[in-house]
């Protein structure tokens, strides 16, 4: 997967026809085979651009960034990119006429070791589903498959799941990196974060990290829209991810096959309710 | 490090609401003979902590020549200060840690003509030296407080400033920013006041102001606009702070300490600072 | 497919340390106030017998319970949560308790997925009308509850028992 | 200081390795979900001493905890009573493996900012119990840049006995402090297990030359240093800390980032005093209650972990706070490197 041409040719274009201030794309480190998104505000900056399959971190997070603010943004999403900025959309935290989305067909991005990311494997939407061009062929929604990871321990035992967690909430450090790198999260106070609230455990204690995982993983389920930047920050490497695959799988299996931000207009699972909601679970 | 970040616990023993949403409490050690070992100079601060809700960093508002207990001027603004404020009442406990920082320069400004230029609470860190100069007034030559507010309520510590006004050898001049009915002095933010009512001798004249950052800003071109130089400008910062010892880098502005090196900085001082306060 | 999240997940919960014999659980209740608060009151004054178990907690409407309070009280005091709230369709506020029934599903699986027992949370829907139901509930919870122990999971150090 | 050298080889390492834990308090890298972190260890098994410093966290936990307890208090009608934790610091002597040479030259930058003034005791009882060996790195991972900083990697003395991996599979083993001295006196090395007196040092130097050699990054230092103090105000910085998004990964896992925030944790009239990890790239880390913020963007936070690093330690304390490990080029999500930031500012403008 390479549109790194496309991309280019779109961002000139869009910076010649001054339809934009800031193009949000990504470039190369410059010492190795990494990218960093760039914000480019001059056309003559568009010659960094690249988009390859190691184009992984999911951009909308920079619509919350003080350089995009108020500012008319091109900005290129991949399938699961594009979910959050449809949620963001719809949650009224971005203005759609301000954007200029590129949707990329995409086709899977690798990790560190050159594997293709585990998310990708089970991608439902690897097409753009908010765009204004679209690069690539499409190749249609797929199937939804339960989480390899979920799925074998969903199988364990109580005792062993929580002794698994345990080990988990020990070896969270508390940076809240996981929150700063949700697209996601863009609450001003946050109820994890440090200070701004009266709610907030501070100490690096594995009850306070048991606090932090579960209020952030459970204010996001039915939102979460599996990109993965959460587990890409992670400096301890912890399999965030579980948790919410778990609420999502839980969600799908039981309100209606919702899945976050497939729809255009689509709330979170949690915005919305139906009455054939399971009910047996409540005396 | 942890034992000097545990704070000692005071009774409060007064409380005075001096403006809607400042209070002075008056504190006192609750251990015995503590109180006398506990010195300070105007300008310095403590960390006031009410255990449960966190620390905050206040200066002490009263002169160690008024003996036996010390203030602390408390603006009711963020969460700490909040539960401060919702919580506390007299005889009850707090944790007090300190007291930190540098403090006026005591010796520089002797034998000076004074001016003390304050703002808001801003004259909270203004009376413990005021406090201090009325005790020792003989060393001062002229003696000009200039005290403004938002209006006739938020002004703090009017009981004292009615004690200043009476005292001879002071010269007290208020002001507030908006017209009121009666309100017998002047009208108009500080800065105007100083130039058009104050009108201050620069000659041999000290200047020690405090306020909020916008006021400081304004105050001290005014001040150089009437021809004071910047040694001559002392102001007391107001920094975020954690630990007061110098280690948890809050306060950093450049490789300078707020907790260590000031909050008493001359304005030469600041000017060789990066602008971030 | 295979419904993964909906299976029964095996729930064996092993106390980890045997409680003493004098051990009463806490549990917290909280309680909508048009419905359930209402029930527990006319379970008071028909004088029907309920475990003293329970601490009970007012708020405004089933809907209005965050997650997060459960997940408070169970790294605190709690060694259960009830969670009590209008009859779906009789929410005061119309459809506040159909909203809180998906936040409460998810919660519960979570909650159960990273090691609790699901009966350490339960929710119960009572009428303004139903004083023996609301009865019923808090001896079934805490008879459940009795049964699984002492909840030291994630305790608070202050609260390490 | 003229300071014996051992020399022996893989299996006399180990047994060496294996006599230290055996005999002494030992922290060393523990895998965990692929990453290491410094945790106690009884046997040689369940830590690898050469981990690979790219997945390695820094040993700063060890001597300044991501969470200390500061007091316990409780309230009641006849006062507050506030006791300082029972938690003791650390009695015992303790030895510390796998150190990377990068932390232990952090921890003595660190020895600057705990011990002017007021001094730390606790950072400084741990600091005295600990024993830290170290192994030399045998090559220059693809962000790491310690050579071109301000100090001599070669002999550093920071760590208290280094081992070095030679080239021709000799592995030496030599005090570099009094403290690592008297270590090896107190755990004669056994005979029995290879480890000999070695006359020359050939090979460490050998292999610090093909160490040295390995480097990508280089800095010129003294020009870096000389022109951010000077350019405060460029526009820059801006620019270079745009696509950072303040996720503060890089203040958590830096062996020489030291700001740390004090909080409370209340329940009813008792409660707990923690004193935690904190990073200048939190929005509110200055920010006051009145609402004034002398960092409120966010490319003034960065500027002033850049110039804190580069700049102003160095003013103060005569030292450069980076150490040049490059851990926080590696964990960042977005894959910013302070070594380029800092050269790109200082080289452009």
């Amino acid at each position: 997967m390479d549109y790194t041409n496309q991309i280019r040719e779109i961002a000139t274009r869009l910076f010649t026809e001054d339809k934009i201030d800031v193009f949000v794309g990504y470039r190369m480190t410059g010492f190795d085979d990494n990218q960093v998104p760039a914000l480019i505000r001059d056309p003559k900056e568009v010659s960094q651009l690249v988009f390859t399959d190691k184009s992984v971190f999911n951009l909308t997070n920079y619509l919350k960034n003080e350089h995009t603010r108020n500012k008319r943004v091109g900005l290129v999403v991949k399938g699961c990119d594009s979910r959050s900025l449809n949620l963001l959309l719809t949650e009224s935290q971005v203005k759609r006429d301000k954007l200029y989305v590129i949707g990329i067909a995409c086709e899977g991005v690798i990790d560190e070791a050159g594997n293709k990311m585990q998310n990708c494997m089970e991608c439902v939407v690897p097409d753009a589903v908010v765009y204004d061009e679209m690069v690539g062929t499409p190749k249609g929604k797929q199937g939804y498959q339960v989480n390899a990871d979920i799925h074998e321990l969903a199988s364990k035992e109580l005792v062993e799941r929580r002794a698994y967690f345990e080990e988990i909430f020990e070896n969270c450090i508390r940076c809240n990196a996981c929150r700063h790198s949700c697209p996601m999260c863009y609450c001003a106070k946050c109820c994890i974060d440090q200070e701004t609230s009266t709610l907030y455990n501070g100490a690096n204690t594995k009850s306070s990290a048991f606090h932090a995982l579960m209020t952030w993983s459970l204010h996001l389920a039915g939102r979460c829209v599996d990109c993965r930047n959460c587990e890409k920050a992670c400096p301890s490497h912890l399999p965030l991810h579980l948790l919410h695959k778990w609420n999502e799988r839980v969600i799908f299996e039981n309100f209606q096959e919702h899945l976050a931000g497939v729809q255009e207009g689509d709330r979170g699972a949690f915005y919305k309710y139906s009455m054939q909601d399971p009910n047996d679970f409540i005396m | 490090m942890e034992q000097l970040l545990v704070p000692m616990i005071c009774r409060i023993d007064k409380m005075i609401q001096e403006t809607p949403d400042v209070r002075t409490y008056r504190l006192k050690f609750k251990e015995e003979g503590l109180m006398e070992k506990f010195r300070w100079m105007p300008g310095q601060f403590v960390e006031f902590s009410l255990l449960g809700s966190g620390e905050c960093t206040f200066c002490i508002s009263s002169s160690s020549t008024r003996k036996g207990y010390f203030d602390c001027s408390i603006k009711k603004a963020g969460l700490v200060t909040a539960d401060i404020h919702r919580l506390l009442d007299e005889g009850d406990y707090v944790g007090i840690r300190g007291p930190f920082g540098n403090w006026f320069p005591l010796d520089e400004i002797k034998g000076k003509n004074l001016l003390f230029v304050g703002g808001g609470i801003g004259l909270a860190p203004l009376r413990a030296l005021i406090q201090y100069c009325i005790d020792n007034r003989n060393d001062y030559k002229d003696f000009t407080i200039l005290y403004g507010a938002r209006t006739s309520a938020d002004l703090c510590y009017k009981d004292e400033i009615k004690e200043w006004q009476e005292n001879p050898l002071l010269k007290v001049i208020l002001t507030i920013d908006k017209p009121e009915e009666a309100w017998p002095t002047n009208v108009g933010v500080v800065p105007k006041i100083l130039e058009e009512v104050v009108k201050p001798v620069i000659e041999n004249t000290k200047v020690i102001t405090c306020g909020p950052p916008i006021m400081i800003k304004y105050t001290i071109q005014s001040l150089k606009k009437l021809g004071f130089a910047d040694p001559d400008i002392i102001t007391t910062l107001e920094m975020r702070m954690q630990c007061g010892l110098g280690k948890c880098g809050r306060c950093n502005i450049g490789s300078t300490y707020v907790c260590k090196d000031g909050p008493v900085f001359t304005n030469e001082q600041l000017r060789g600072l990066p602008d971030e306060f | 497919m295979e419904a993964v999240a909906n299976k029964q997940l095996v729930s064996i919960e092993k106390p980890e340390i045997a409680a003493p014999p004098d051990w009463e659980p806490v549990i917290i209740g909280i309680l909508c106030n048009w419905c359930s608060y209402a029930g527990s009151d006319l379970t008071g004054t028909s004088r029907i017998q309920y475990p003293p178990n329970i601490r009970i907690i007012r708020v405004p409407c089933s809907s209005r319970v965050d997650p997060w309070f459960l997940i408070k009280s169970l790294q605190t005091t709690a060694d259960g949560v009830l969670v009590s709230g209008c009859h779906p369709g009789d929410c005061h506020y119309i459809s506040g308790n159909y909203y809180a029934r998906r936040r409460f599903l998810v919660t519960k699986k979570l909650l159960n997925f990273v090691g609790f027992h699901e009966d350490r949370i339960q929710f119960s829907w009572v009428s303004a009308a139903e004083g023996p139901k609301f009865a019923q509930v808090v001896a079934k919870v805490t008879g459940d509850i009795k049964k699984l122990g002492p909840l030291h999971l994630y305790k608070k150090e202050n609260f390490e028992k | 200081m003229n300071v014996e050298t051992f020399v022996t080889d893989k299996a006399g390492l180990v047994k060496f390795y294996e006599a230290i834990i055996a005999n002494n308090e030992t922290y060393a890298p523990v895998e965990k979900f692929g990453k290491f972190d410094f945790k106690r260890v009884l046997t040689l098994a369940e830590c690898d001493p050469d981990s690979p410093i790219t997945k390695t966290m820094s040993a700063k936990p060890l001597f300044f905890p991501r969470s200390a307890k500061i007091l316990k208090y409780s309230a009641d009608a006849s006062g507050t009573d506030v006791k300082e934790t029972d938690e003791d610091p650390l009695t015992g002597k303790r030895v510390i493996l796998g150190m990377k040479h990068c932390d232990a030259r952090g921890l003595q930058v660190l020895d600057k900012v705990y011990n002017w003034d007021y001094i730390d005791s606790d950072y400084q009882k741990r600091r005295q119990n600990s024993v830290i060996i170290s192994s030399r790195c045998d090559k220059a991972e693809t962000h790491c840049f310690c050579t071109s900083l301000d100090y001599d990697v070669e002999n550093l003395d920071a760590m208290d006995v280094l081992i070095v991996h030679g080239l021709d599979g000799k592995i030496f083993i030599k005090a570099r402090t009094e403290k690592g001295e008297t270590f090896l006196k107190a755990n004669p090395i056994d005979p029995a297990s290879g480890i000999q007196h070695s006359a020359s040092e050939e090979g460490m130097k050998k292999q610090y030359d093909a160490f040295a050699a390995s480097f990508r990054l280089k800095m010129d230092y003294k020009n870096v240093n000389g022109k951010l103090s000077k350019i405060f105000d460029t526009p820059e910085f801006e620019n270079v800390s745009a696509s950072c998004i303040g996720c503060n990964t890089c203040a958590f896992i830096c062996p020489t980032c030291h700001c740390f925030k004090i909080s409370d944790e209340k329940i009813k009239d008792t409660g707990i005093r923690y004193k935690s990890y904190d990073s200048c790239n939190n929005g509110y880390f200055t920010l006051m209650a009145g609402g004034h913020n002398p960092r409120p963007v966010k490319y003034r936070r960065w500027r002033q972990r850049a110039m804190h690093k580069f700049v102003y330690y160095k003013e103060r304390f005569g030292e450069n706070l980076c150490v040049g490990c490059g851990r926080c080029a590696i964990s960042c999500p977005v894959n910013i490197s302070i070594f380029e930031v800092v050269n790109q500012v200082a080289t452009t403008v």
